[in-house]
């Protein structure tokens, strides 16, 4: 178990989905975690494309793209270096690529500890950490279908 | 050939996600061609990463690397 | 719309749920705020109980009580004081009462905001504030049906 | 009567959630009388609320309050 857990630790996991992440996907995943009974928290984020006004244009999806080998390389190290900064049980990290519309979720972190402050510390340290380390872009397209560029705050 | 692979608001720049340098004594080199043959490059911001390692200084490239221009991320 | 929120804002809202609180229940919160395409975050905790092993004995499940009538008006002014903290979309508060067996989720809370920090500093305060001042009871049984009484670290 | 309602572990003390007491001169003196009924309750740590208010000082008592005895919380 411990050496499983070593050896899946070692190679990137992939993060990136085909468009957006479904709520069905994360009550998938919440209740794959149901057996693990030494959970005593669960964190979740989930980042949503908004309907931003720019120039008095409305986005109407975020179409999403990486230097996904990078971003996959990026990610794995943020991974590792969270499993040793928080004692987690677990953690899963999803982002989208592809068009995701306005309303629908492009971001999903999930951890997982006995105890809520290392669960919830370790979701706040993963996210900010993604959106400051992986090379993944956002084009909002505008409901003319003319588009900008994302930029995170 | 040095492969430059383009991210974001840079394609638009340059109007394609790859394209071939053949300039490479040094990274900083190829990215002035670069810089000469889309101007509107040099107003934009972004990091550099070199066969998948990000790098902030001057190297040698050799035949074959592939430069990767990426503006601001954007995740999440 | 805005008196709307008003008005809902000034009942205290019923935040217990019989037994466990399902991850379809999880998902199909996410998916009714797909039409608020302000929301650019949302931040979920999950309480899960945990089969801890006390004094040699494993917990098979904990049975919660409640003072509801005060738990809700704590809770209601807990809602209110976030609402005033954060600058929230909405959010949503959820207690089991009853068992709920070890591995099943107990506390479901759910923030949303335009950005993801005011959608987690809003959460965590309410984890915080709801586990310190809602006078809510757990009886952990043992898999040989005897108890103790469960005490928040 | 005053009503005393009991959360938690304290129902397994008194062996049941609600009881009622004859004494209500004030609240410090009702209590007071349920632990010499009970004397396991001196040993434990609870709050106090009445009538639906968390209070911390000894007050006077009227017929129908509710006093509610609350041990540490556990919610979560």
């Amino acid at each position: 178990m411990q050496e499983d857990k070593i050896m899946k630790r070692k190679e990137p996991k992939n993060i990136f989905l085909d468009g957006a992440i479904s709520p069905e996907k994360i009550a998938n995943s919440i209740a794959h975690h149901q057996v693990k009974t030494n959970i005593g928290a669960h964190d979740i984020f989930l980042g949503q494309v908004r309907a931003d006004k720019i120039d008095g244009k409305e986005v109407k999806a975020i179409e999403y793209s990486a230097n996904i080998e990078l971003a996959l390389k990026e990610v794995h190290e943020i991974r590792e270096a969270t499993f040793e900064k928080f004692d987690l049980t677990c953690m899963h990290i999803y982002h989208s690529l592809g068009k995701v519309k306005a309303g629908e979720l492009c971001l999903f972190v999930f951890t997982s500890s006995a105890h809520r402050n290392e669960a919830m510390e370790a979701c706040r340290y993963l996210v900010e950490e993604i959106k400051a380390k992986a090379p993944i872009f956002g084009k909002e397209i505008f409901l003319d279908d003319t588009h900008t560029w994302k930029v995170n705050k | 050939m040095i492969h430059i692979h383009l991210y974001g608001e840079l394609t638009d720049i340059v109007g394609k996600e790859k394209i071939e340098m053949s300039t490479f004594q040094s990274l900083r080199k190829c990215l002035d061609a670069l810089k000469e043959e889309f101007p509107s490059l040099n107003a934009k911001v972004y990091r550099v990463a070199l066969n998948n390692e990000i790098i902030d200084e001057d190297v040698q490239l050799k035949q074959g690397d592939i430069i990767a221009l990426m503006p601001p991320f954007a995740g999440g």
